[in-house]
């Protein structure tokens, strides 16, 4: 017995002499490591998969995109990253052209010759594109760029051949890239903005194939470590383009900004850290005891501590215990959470016979007159999130502030009259199924939707869960249409609101983002109208119109917008941000030097 | 024991084999979860839905796909992880050690306690220490492990309770670190497995005692010392090493699943409950696949050892 | 001989302990069944949180949910996930092993010994995972799941106390006057290993609902309704903002309740034990 | 006064239960000297087997109840020797031989094992010395290739073999007393009677005293010189074997030689037998406990029981004894 | 010379050059045996355990299939019966086991499992059948009331006495006792002897008793067959063969039992108990190995089985040895 007690120490032993090393340190002096909590984990890293949240955030920060938002104005705006300036467009607003900037390299990686990474050129762009639109690189990026880019679609139609030219999509030279658009589309700068825009190595991909998700060439502000399912850890890119701060560039405001001590970065080149550890921790009581212990520098409160942080409502209150510790931001989500009704279901949407249409109607309205925004804003978002109505949220400057809020007012009397006026009660009402992906919070919204209900006078027993083990097993579900109640959220992609508008235009119906299948002529008609205008106030005026609309027909329950609370500790200077800015915070992201030794 | 005895013994795990990934592919694959949502993009088109389904062989007949999961079992050709795009292998490689780095010291204590209480209590039966072991062991059979895990957390980890071992996490890069990171995870395992196992082993051993042979030994002056730890536990190491050696392949995975994901623990229970919920059927098929294996192997080794330990079984 | 078990049970403080505990929740849960208790269990009755008080006795969880009625609620989800499955995995392993053990080393042996073996060697959380898949939707995954592992161990101990009692000579005694098989195995094979299935049982409930539990946290649990599981895996979200409420509760029940079974599965092994009874 | 190799003094065993004390061995005194076999004899449930673990000191400690006035080994009580001291004695100066050879040695080590374990407990010594002490008992017992069997563990053993590689075990450290209880009952006949022969000669060689238990008046006959017969607890004749065939003196001896099943060339008269069967332990019938099932019963039978002579040679505990 | 022949009665049962072999322990259990039992006899088989003697009695009861031979009773090979026959012939012959305890069913009182044969055969209606197992619980010796007891709150004595009652109670022409008071006291041994001695007087029954000992048999059997290692080495007469056996074999068992044993004999040699391997050579005597007058042609040539022929025709039947010592002389004086 005693033997085999010593040969499993050894063992143990043995495996942990293979464990991984202590982190490197920046020429002596103690590195600076900064610890991002997220609460989710990344899929792939590969530019042109990075779906989530969580991989856009790293993939940022590894690669480079012509594009991004500036630091610190509010609202977002486009700032030249790996372009040389914004680009310029054409008269017609079809054809841009758009200059690169000179010696900017990938990272060293073997896929280049010699192991030294070589220059990006105008070609990685157009082929990093390009790769959206290859069947075989899985894409997911695609839809933002699809029939908008002359030839693109062609090109893919006709095989996928890298060697072959898209008309649409050109390196002109080594510097500069031309698009060209089928139709204006004024939102297209701020595709390039996002992760999946990212510039790749061909090189990269030949040699990695799939596996580029753990292998990322890219010419960002970090380079990839090690990562695994709870913790990736990125370090500096010492080869990262030396340009430093500067304060008005990014919209530096002193009365919001100076007290996180964001001007002591002036003049410095980021990135400012040496090493950056994203910590998965989906768990909300897991993330908060590891922020609390120390072992974070930076966390999104979890709902469930919003009590314990903050001593009060408004103005949105630290407790005095953390005051002193932390720095805090409140900041309104870009995107809201609504519940849809699949309209290509007789029983709660269109219906052949025009009498049930209406009474369907009818149902759905009381739905939405029976569902308590009030209630959901006080328990799963500590009243502190944003209920408007329809899909414009506050965070977007559509947003009609003085707008008729009735939409999103409980009116449980009203709800039992349309009910009864309609014919329905207890053994007429339909039996609908509530889907959601299983998790603890998703269980608890559907119980209380449910309970919104039953006040209404809904049987219990007639409002079904249907669980989903998956939420890739969910999306299945109703973008098949075999949910009748579709929970969701929203999260915008880019900083204009047609990015919602397009949730419900009927040629998006299921399986695509209009999940509701909300098929309305007039809707799309002015869809198809605003799409193509940049913003001005008719723009705003159509796009009122379509909140309108959507609201006459009750088609989803909606919305509100949550406020996102961080908390970051005094030692860390930045503003952090979870909407478009994202992951591309990071690379200024500083550690105030005294405290950067003392991690735990 | 010889060559062709082992030979015969894996040879008769080939159907178990075979049973094991048909089962669990049927299951896992099959009537599995789908991925083709999370892959593709925002308004796909049905071209894009099949694309995908195409890239991900789910277009592929049934027993192709079976035919391709045994190929690639065997030549240990495991395949990408749909979600992360990294070698299913390399996955194992870099999450195994972890797991059995991680539970291997809750299991061995908390057998090794657990042999020690039950010898105890067997040797004391129907004495108050007895009853006091035994009562002790149904308390800790009828903790539940969440409570256990929660309980722990709360105490040890966090400003609540003692606040001396980190809440998640393993970044172990010395023994120091590793004590650091394990502590609060063994006890965990230990006080959840030691009501079980102090009655098992306990039971073991109370009917080793009472033996004829325990007795003759006695009647020939053999002391405590003597009985019990030669000849008891000698005999009773058949049911000891089943039970061992057949908890080792769920061990590794199962029930460090629970513990990985509520410690933020990248070991392989982790990433196949990761697995499970985002529907990567590359590493369910090979962890399932893995652990069919490792079950396969120990009832062989278990047949050998039996051999070694019990004259009886020895082919003689 | 029952007589005699029931004797020697009823002097067993710790067996009556537990049987009082079991009887208590049995009653419990039927009482939700039946309507009189739990109804409440989904409807919002006070604000989120609520501490211990006269109308909420374990307080309220986050939704404003009566932690008590969601306690009562999830006895009888125990108590219908444990009978469900101690039933039918019961059965399905003495049928299972009750042919393997009377026909053991013949072919139909070696197919259920395979059979047995293949779902052994399979983790058991990925089988139940595996199943909830397979069965999205159907309300009855997590039960399925745990039935077709659990049997296998029933079946184990069914068919070596077949194997060991086909060696009889009463068995003998049976096929010498020529009855069939069918009528050996239900009259004289299976009623003498009621005392192991009593035990077993006992063994499987606990098991089960212990196993509920950490599905239900792994989200691979019931469907709608609410159970001990669901409770804690919403209290590992709570302990930590000072919400004890549903921990407490559930964690308490659970814990009684799982005692109360061990502690009467071991009198009933004590007192159905064949050593003693035949003495 | 000759030293006994075993002498028991008033010995009791008692079960303590829910419903009160059962008595199993009731005050019995007996002696035996070396180099004598004494049979005790007795249906089964007697007390015969408690009386042999209650001397060794084998009988578990709770719920059971033992007492004696003393119990002398050559000279030495034993009786009041606690567990170490104890344990010097078990096997050294005192031997059992159990009923069942199948179970009595540790399956999972070999014969030569376990014997020479026994007297390297007591005399320890070198390997080659402890060996070549445990060849010699082997062979003493009639292997005569002992080598083979030491090396051989029990299971590959026939049920005689087994039996006398215990006898080598019992009598490698040559101790004063052996203990056989029912140590053939379970095996054939012709088996039976081999082993009882080597037996009977080691006894000789050695000049052990062995107290043979049996039920089998039959087999005490072959090879004891003394027998006690006992009943429900209790000594009720004891006397030499030869007039105990000759002439039983207490009814249930004779009873029992009546039993014994008898081999001969002409046809056997009809077997007699005692009727009805050996009370329980929970309710003895009062006075002498053989009274209900006997035939010579008279009424101060069952009132009163009846003296036995523990001093004497030859002794019987009846009111009416057969001669 | 002529002595009035015997009434040839038919025997009821006949076995006929029955082998059989245990294949999964390759061990021969029965090899070619012959013998036959007339109606109202008892004959005792004699032989150390292992010898085939019980696996003898299971392929008669057809509890298990022999290799070849047939068994025929009352004239019919019990091998050729369809079920019909079959049931009715099982009617007709019961079996007692040598453990009292395991041959009763544990769960089931009693009075059910002296029913269960009743029912099964379907004899008679509830009342009477009633009846029968009250009746039958008389002539084994016991009171009403162990009817409804289980049968772990009886002794072993009583025990055995309902096991032969369960036998009886179908009225069967053939009772076969397998070693049926060997796990019994003596005492209690005696009781069960007297009770089936006096059954057999009162229901004229006939007997194949099986046992390994010889004081048994002696006291039971009119004719004893001895077995050694499956084989059937003599046949004759009990009065014949306790006065004067003629194999070694049985010789060496009398001795034993006369406490005249050996103690030369190394202990090795023992092993008469040991049961023989298919792969074991059979083209010897199988009691060469430890016979004390063995001959050269023992090892070379089985014995064939030759009936001694009594010069004064013996009245009691017919004696067979399988022994080359009785080749050549084909008489034998008495």
């Amino acid at each position: 017995m005693l033997k085999k007690t010593k040969i499993i120490i050894l063992l143990v032993l043995l495996m942990l002499g293979g464990c991984e090393q202590p982190p490197p340190t920046d020429s002596g002096l103690p590195a600076k490591i900064y610890r991002h909590a997220m609460d989710g984990a990344p899929g792939s890293l590969d530019p042109a998969q990075a779906t989530s949240l969580y991989a856009k955030f790293i993939v940022v920060n590894l690669y480079d995109t012509l594009y991004r938002y500036k630091y610190l104005a509010r609202p977002y705006q486009v700032q030249p990253n790996l372009a040389v300036a914004m680009p310029e467009v054409s008269e017609d607003g079809l054809q841009l052209t758009i200059r690169i900037k000179r010696g900017v390299y990938f990272i060293d990686d073997p896929v280049f010759e010699g192991g030294i990474g070589r220059e990006i050129k105008a070609k990685d762009f157009v082929y990093s594109i390009k790769r959206h639109f290859d069947p075989a690189t899985r894409a997911q990026g695609a839809w933002l760029w699809q029939n908008r880019i002359e030839g693109l679609d062609l090109w893919k139609t006709e095989g996928s051949d890298y060697d072959k030219e898209v008309i649409g999509l050109r390196a002109l030279d080594d510097y500069t890239v031309q698009i060209t658009l089928s139709r204006p589309f004024p939102q297209f700068v701020h595709t390039l903005t996002q992760g999946y825009a990212a510039i790749v190595s061909r090189e990269a991909v030949r040699k990695y194939g799939q596996m580029l998700s753990n292998h990322p060439v890219g010419s960002g502000p970090f380079r990839l470590v090690s990562r695994d399912s709870v913790r990736a850890v990125l370090a500096k890119n010492h080869g990262f383009r030396q340009e430093p701060f500067d304060l008005t560039d990014e919209g530096f405001d002193p009365a919001k900004h100076e007290k996180l001590g964001i001007q002591q970065l002036q003049g410095k080149s980021p990135p400012f850290i040496d090493q950056l550890e994203f910590e998965f921790i989906t768990e909300d009581a897991a993330r908060w005891n590891a922020f609390s212990a120390g072992e974070l520098h930076f966390i999104k409160v979890p709902v469930s501590q919003f009590d314990n942080v903050l001593s009060q409502r408004s103005p949105l209150t630290l407790s005095p215990q953390y005051d002193g510790m932390y720095h805090f931001e409140a900041s309104p989500e870009a995107g809201f959470i609504y519940t849809n009704f699949n309209m290509a279901d007789p029983r709660i949407g269109y219906h052949p016979d025009q009498e049930q249409n209406h009474r369907n109607h009818a149902l759905r309205c009381a739905m939405v007159k029976a569902f308590d925004w009030e209630k959901r804003n006080e328990i799963f978002f500590y009243d502190i999130g944003q209920v408007f109505p329809g899909i414009i949220p506050p965070s977007v400057p559509e947003y009609d502030a003085d707008s008729d809020t009735s939409y999103v007012q409980r009116d449980l009397k009203g709800a039992r009259e349309l009910l009864l006026a309609n014919g329905y009660d207890e053994t007429t009402l339909p039996t609908l199924e509530y889907g959601f992906p299983n998790s603890v919070t998703e269980r608890q919204i559907f119980e209380q939707f449910r309970n919104f209900m039953t006040d209404a006078g809904y049987p219990a027993s007639k409002i079904r869960p249907l669980i989903f083990a998956t939420y890739g097993d969910y999306q299945r579900a109703y973008s098949q249409g075999k949910v009748a109640l579709i929970n969701s959220s929203w999260t915008m992609d880019y900083p204009d609101v047609e990015n919602n508008m397009q949730l419900y235009f009927g040629p998006n119906a299921a399986p695509g983002s209009n999940s509701a299948s909300y098929n309305n002529p007039d809707y799309d008609r002015l869809y198809k109208t605003s799409a193509v205008l940049n913003e001005s106030p008719r723009r705003t005026q159509i796009y009122r119109e379509m909140n309108q609309l959507l609201m006459n027909d009750c088609v989803s329950i909606t919305g509100i917008s949550r406020t996102l609370l961080f908390l970051w500790d005094k030692e860390t200077i930045m503003k952090p941000d979870r909407s478009f800015l994202g992951g591309y915070f990071m690379r200024f992201v500083d550690l105030v030097d005294s405290a950067s030794s003392t991690a735990p | 024991m010889s060559v062709p005895y082992i030979t015969s013994r894996l040879l008769y795990g080939i159907p178990l084999m075979l049973g094991v990934t048909f089962i669990s592919f049927l299951l896992m694959v099959h009537f599995g979860p789908d991925k083709t949502y999370e892959l593709i993009g925002k308004n796909p088109t049905e071209e894009q839905i099949n694309e995908v389904r195409q890239s991900l062989g789910y277009d592929q007949p049934f027993l192709l796909r079976y035919g391709n999961y045994v190929k690639e079992l065997l030549t240990l050709d495991l395949g990408l992880s749909d979600s992360s795009g990294e070698p299913v292998s390399s996955i194992l490689i870099k999450t195994l050690p972890i797991s059995l780095a991680l539970v291997l010291p809750g299991f061995v204590l908390g057998n090794l306690l657990g042999m020690a209480l039950g010898l105890l209590a067997a040797w004391y039966r129907g004495k108050w220490l007895d009853k006091l072991v035994m009562s002790a062991s149904v308390v800790g059979m009828s903790v539940s492990f969440l409570v256990i895990i929660i309980s722990l957390q709360i105490l040890l980890c966090t400003p609540y309770g003692l606040n001396l071992f980190p809440v998640r996490g393993w970044q172990v890069h010395g023994l120091g670190s590793y004590f650091y990171y394990v502590t609060v995870p063994t006890l965990a395992l230990v006080l959840v497995t030691l009501g079980y196992n102090t009655r098992f082993y306990r039971a073991i051993m109370a009917d080793e005692i009472e033996r004829d042979h325990i007795r003759t030994l006695r009647a020939y002056g053999a002391g405590p010392a003597e009985l019990l730890f030669k000849h008891v536990l000698k005999n009773s190491l058949i049911p000891v090493l089943t039970r061992i050696m057949f908890s080792v392949p769920f061990v590794v995975v199962s029930g460090s699943l629970l513990l990985e994901s509520y410690f933020g623990i990248p070991g392989i229970g982790l990433v196949t409950f990761n697995a499970i919920t985002s529907g990567d059927q590359p590493i369910l098929k090979a962890v399932v696949g893995l652990t069919g294996v490792l079950f396969v192997l120990a009832l062989t080794i278990n047949d050998m050892l039996y051999s070694v330990v019990d004259p009886r079984v020895s082919k003689s | 001989m029952m007589g005699g078990a029931w004797r020697r049970l009823k002097s067993d403080r710790y067996g009556m302990t537990g049987l009082f505990i079991v009887i208590v929740f049995s009653m419990v849960a039927v009482c939700v069944w039946s309507g009189l208790l739990g109804q409440g269990w989904s409807d919002v009755s006070g604000n989120r949180w609520e501490s211990v008080s006269t109308t909420h006795w374990f307080g309220t969880n986050l939704l404003g949910q009566d932690i008590l009625q969601r306690t009562l609620f999830g006895t009888a989800t125990a108590f219908e996930v444990g009978l469900l499955v101690t039933f039918c995995s019961t059965l399905l392993g003495t049928v299972m092993g009750a042919l393997a053990g009377w026909y053991s080393h013949g072919w139909l042996d070696e197919v259920i010994l395979w059979l047995k073996g293949v779902l052994d060697s399979i983790p058991f959380y990925l089988f139940a995972a595996a199943v909830a898949f397979a069965l999205q939707g159907i309300p009855w995954a997590m039960h399925l799941a745990m039935i077709i592992t659990f049997w296998t161990t029933t079946a184990r101990i069914i068919r070596g106390e077949v194997m060991r009692i086909k060696q009889r000579e009463f068995i003998e005694a049976a096929r010498a006057i020529g009855l069939p098989s069918i009528k050996i195995i239900f009259r004289h094979v299976l009623p003498n290993t009621f005392h192991v299935l009593l035990v077993q049982a006992s063994i499987v409930f606990v098991a089960a609902i212990n196993t509920e539990v950490i599905l239900s946290f792994l989200g691979l649990g019931i469907q709608d309704g609410v159970s001990w599981g669901l409770m804690l895996a919403e209290s590992s979200q709570e302990v930590l903002a000072g919400h004890f409420g549903n921990f407490v509760a559930a964690g308490t029940s659970l814990f009684v309740l799982l005692m109360g079974f061990n502690l009467l599965a071991d009198a009933l092994q004590d007192a159905l034990d064949s050593r003693r009874a035949t003495a | 006064m000759s030293c006994h190799a075993l002498k028991v003094n008033d010995l009791s065993v008692w079960f303590e239960t829910d419903s009160g004390r059962r008595q199993v061995v009731d005050h019995i005194s007996f002696s035996i000297n070396a180099g004598e076999s004494t049979g005790l004899v007795g249906e089964s449930g007697c007390g015969k087997t408690m009386t042999a673990l209650a001397i060794l000191g084998l009988l578990p400690t709770s719920g059971v109840g033992v007492s004696a006035a003393s119990i002398e080994i050559n000279g030495k009580d034993i009786s009041s020797l606690n567990a170490a001291q104890r344990r010097a004695v078990l096997g050294r100066d005192i031997a059992m031989i159990f009923q069942q050879p199948g179970t009595a040695l540790d399956p999972v080590f070999t014969i030569g094992h376990q014997i020479s374990a026994v007297y390297r407990r007591h005399f320890g010594g070198s390997k080659k010395h402890l060996w070549q002490i445990m060849l010699d008992s082997l062979e003493a017992v009639g292997f005569s290739r002992a080598e083979k069997i030491a090396s051989a563990y029990p299971h590959q053993l026939s049920g005689g073999m087994r039996q006398l590689a215990m006898i080598a075990m019992a009598t490698v450290c040559n101790p004063v007393v052996i203990i056989a209880d029912e140590s053939t009952t379970a095996l054939d006949n012709s088996t039976k009677s081999l082993i009882l022969k080597q037996l009977e000669r080691l006894q000789l060689q050695h000049k052990t005293a062995i107290l043979l238990i049996s039920h089998d008046l039959a087999m005490v006959r072959q090879s004891c010189r003394n027998v006690l017969v006992m009943y429900c607890g209790r000594l009720l004749e004891r006397t030499d074997c030869q007039s105990l065939y000759s002439h039983a003196q207490h009814p249930y001896s004779a009873g029992l030689l009546s039993c014994i099943p008898q081999v001969s060339a002409n046809r056997p008269p009809r077997i007699s037998a005692i009727p009805g069967q050996v009370p329980s332990a929970t309710d003895l019938p009062s006075g002498c406990h053989f009274a209900p099932r006997c035939i010579r019963v008279k009424p101060q039978c069952q009132q009163s029981v009846p003296h036995f002579d523990s001093e004497d040679d030859r002794a019987v505990a009846c009111f009416r004894p057969l001669s | 010379m002529s002595t009035p022949t015997p009434p040839t009665k038919p025997p009821l049962l006949e076995v006929r050059n029955l082998s059989l072999s245990f294949h999964q322990q390759e061990q021969v259990a029965i090899d070619r045996v012959s013998f036959s039992i007339t109606a109202g006899s008892t004959l005792g088989l004699v032989g150390a355990s292992g010898a085939g003697k019980s696996s003898i009695a299971r392929a008669i009861m057809r509890l298990i299939k022999p290799d070849s031979g047939e068994i025929l009773f009352k004239g019919k090979n019990i091998f050729m019966m369809n079920s019909q026959q079959m049931m009715a012939t099982r009617q007709r012959m019961q079996l007692v086991f040598q453990e009292p305890f395991t041959s009763l069913s544990p769960r089931r009182t009693i009075e059910q499992s002296l029913l269960e044969p009743l029912q099964h055969f379907a004899i008679g209606d509830t009342n009477s059948r009633q009846e029968k197992t009250r009746q039958i619980i008389q002539t084994v010796g016991l009171d009403h009331d162990v009817l409804r007891r289980y049968p772990h709150q009886l002794s072993s004595g009583q025990q055995q006495r309902i096991a032969i009652a369960r036998a009886l109670i179908t009225s069967p022409d053939l009772l076969i006792a397998d070693e049926a008071v060997a796990s019994l006291d003596v005492s209690i041994q005696a009781q069960i002897i007297q009770l089936i001695q006096s059954l057999q007087e009162e229901l004229g029954i006939t007997l194949l008793f099986i046992s390994h000992d010889l004081a048994v048999i002696r006291q039971i059997a009119n004719d004893v067959a001895v077995m050694y290692q499956g084989q059937l080495l003599e046949q004759s007469p009990a009065d014949t063969f306790f006065s004067k056996p003629n194999h070694p074999y049985s010789k060496t068992l009398l001795s034993f039992t006369n406490n005249k044993a050996p103690t030369s004999l190394p202990v090795e040699n023992w092993r008469l108990d040991r049961g023989r391997t298919t792969a074991e050579t059979t083209s010897n005597c199988v009691f060469a190995r430890s016979c004390q007058v063995k001959m050269p042609i023992c090892d070379q040539l089985e014995p064939a089985s030759h009936q001694i022929q009594y010069r004064n025709q013996h009245p009691l039947g017919p004696h067979y040895v399988k022994c080359h010592l009785y080749e050549e002389v084909n008489t034998n004086d008495t």
